[in-house]
């Protein structure tokens, strides 16, 4: 996967969040969203090691070694941020005080199955925060590439992997292509980075709709 | 940044409607948040309110107020007794009374707030107030299960909020306010004092903005 | 029952009390315990609605609104005191985290069951923490007179009133003895007031041993 | 008020035997207590250790280096993956690996030291996380019984300690700190600076001094 692939995903994916919304972003192409949202977004950003307002990186040499995101890469906090032990941090997530997560998946279904935490046949031995907050949040984004490296899609009729939670994500955001997951099904609402029909049927294993919306 | 959420308290309780559940701080008048209660007694017609409060008030003072107004259908709480009022209506039937240990009043608001779907506590199990209620051992410990609470509207005291809704409490009139703040869909935060945004230390904030709608500055 | 009998109580209660320990102290004769211990006992008083370190009462005049205990009184803090929420108070309760709980009580049975927040007939609409206390505190004491106000034993073979909690209570003090549940029953361990055997037989219901220790 | 509590980290970390159970604090190295840490891998030679902490630590760092002594028999965590070390070992069947979604593993943690039997959360639920478990809908979310943690000894670390135990955690150094010292036997605090008692404010304490039993300064 490109930078510019990245990059043209979480450009996509920071027009979901709304002013005001508390947002957590996952590890990968979600760590590239604070790049595209402005100053005056309004988008205030929770990190579930126990930190609300998360701010810009810090400039070289100016890194604070107790302040990490999730990711364990260092951060900011802005005016205002307030910081909280573990268990309240996920009281809050869990709790639906977070309103919007965005992370990525090894798989999607068309009614919002996720699985991004295992890989069947491997050990599975990290979960982190990830079912809280697909489970909490009140809307869930996944932001991915639209097949795997060997080629597979990711959006899948039914998923394959070790689930994270079912029926938990809302949006999906790739290269190709804006999906939402409504109660008829899996709709294709957005084409991406000049894709169109042809490229996102062959990267996409599960049934959609089309009813593009701009 | 957010000046959307600073309101009177005449227009916060407009919030607050007929049958809503509301959550209120304090222990005794000690933390409760008095202008907003008493802009919900003078100025809302509210009616058949269950209202969640460790205590309902004093005769005439906080709860107490919207008590002898008849507007109270249904209270929860650990201690009505503080107020000899509260306990002639459950005693008349004019309000329905659900009694909980104050530990167990305290953790159901905060599994509310934290997205938990019940709990087992050894205490109460076995008495009265467990009954109608699931009970198991549990490394040969009775447990009773116990169900979160939740509530339409939150009104919560703290001494000191920022713009944009961080709290920091003083002394004991904490209380049942913080977890209060994060267990209602609307929660409405009387301050004693406005501060700007980050005047609060960022690792002593309380209670995070996120869980604070609207704020009101004490009279 | 007279202020003298109250004072003979507590302050065999406060003898109770280690150095170093964490208690709660009940409203009525417990919250006399106080006057009874001496600036150095190394006594830390917790109030179960949010404070740890719980100094002398303040003078008058001197009161702050935001201080108070259980009952409702004012307090000062201590240097080295903590405040936190009802919650937290409760988990530190439930937890086993305060040593010692001394409450008053209705009725105690010869294996520390204890009733005292229920009278049968009437509405009960007051627990307050009295079952998270006697459930939670690593110790339970009951401080009480050893005969109702219309003369009926308090220590009884089984509670008629409504439990409070089955086993919780380790020690009873009354104005007439000292007595310990232990397994093999209820022991007198100690006379108070000069009071004799015969006076404790005729206030006291249960069966129980007389095992002096002083 | 209290000097007894002050001890050397050597000193301190005698009193984990073999077989203990250990919560350790930090995400990552971040509010690790690294010199008690340092101390358990050089000075002591407690072995079938269970460690309960978010991560193992790095290799060579923090909890990393307890595993290549092998004293590890079992690890309770949300994410061992952050050392390859540690997933190797899982691999060989040398530790037994339990894991937990993050929030599930802070809950049932700070269940341990709250006397909480067991609580229901929907995360996990209905996934390989749940296997084993009991699962039960509530309000037609399906939800999964998860137990306390608790341990023998506790290890945390805080930037700011007062002479009575009293702790307040810097910044993102809190995560699992606070909920690690209300749920052991033993809870030995690795403080940062020493302050006098009543040095933190006192609405502002974050650990209050009840839970901690020793006290170590870092060098």
């Amino acid at each position: 996967m490109t930078g510019d692939v990245k990059a043209l995903i979480a450009e996509r994916a920071a027009r979901e969040l709304r002013p005001g919304e508390v947002v957590n972003l996952g590890i990968g192409i979600p760590n590239l969203i604070p790049g595209f949202l402005g100053p005056a977004s309004g988008v205030v950003i929770q990190t579930e090691n126990g930190l609300l307002g998360v701010g810009p990186r810090p400039q070289p040499g100016e890194e604070d070694p107790d302040d990490i995101d999730a990711a364990k890469l260092p951060v900011t906090a802005l005016p205002g941020a307030a910081y909280f032990d573990s268990a309240s941090s996920f009281a809050m997530i869990r709790g639906g005080h977070v309103d919007v997560a965005v992370l990525g998946a090894l798989q999607v279904s068309a009614t919002g199955d996720i699985a991004n935490w295992a890989v069947p046949g491997k050990s599975v031995l990290g979960v982190g925060g990830a079912m809280d907050l697909v489970v909490g949040a009140r809307r869930v984004i996944v932001t991915m590439t639209a097949t795997s490296s060997a080629g597979e899609p990711k959006i899948v009729p039914r998923c394959t992997y070790p689930l994270t939670a079912r029926g938990a994500v809302d949006t999906f955001v790739t290269e190709l292509a804006v999906f939402r997951v409504q109660e008829s099904g899996l709709v294709l609402t957005e084409f991406l980075g000049g894709a169109n029909l042809e490229d996102v049927a062959a990267a996409t294993a599960a049934p959609y709709e089309v009813a593009l919306t701009n | 940044m957010d000046p959307g959420k600073l309101v009177s308290a005449e227009e916060a309780v407009t919030r607050i409607g007929d049958g809503a559940t509301i959550l209120v701080g304090g222990f005794g008048l000690v933390g409760a948040p008095l202008a907003l209660i008493d802009r919900l007694v003078e100025t809302s017609n509210a009616r058949d309110l269950t209202v969640v409060s460790n205590n309902i008030g004093e005769p005439e003072r906080g709860l107490g107020r919207l008590l002898r107004q008849s507007r109270i259908r249904r209270g929860i709480s650990s201690y009505f007794t503080s107020n000899p009022e509260a306990v002639e209506a459950v005693n008349r039937g004019d309000i329905e009374a659900t009694l909980l240990p104050q530990g167990t009043f305290a953790e159901a608001i905060r599994a509310g707030g934290a997205g938990i779907g019940g709990f087992y506590t050894p205490v109460g199990a076995g008495t009265l107030l467990a009954e109608g209620k699931e009970e198991r051992e549990i490394d040969g410990v009775l447990h009773v299960l116990e169900r979160p609470i939740r509530g339409d509207v939150a009104l919560v005291y703290a001494a000191r909020g920022d713009e944009l809704g961080n709290l920091w409490y003083r002394r004991t009139a904490r209380n049942f306010n913080p977890l209060m703040a994060t267990a209602a869909d609307l929660v409405i935060a009387e301050v004693g004092e406005l501060l700007p945004s980050g005047g609060i230390v960022a690792e002593d904030v309380h209670t995070p903005h996120l869980y604070v709608d609207l704020i009101v500055v004490s009279p």
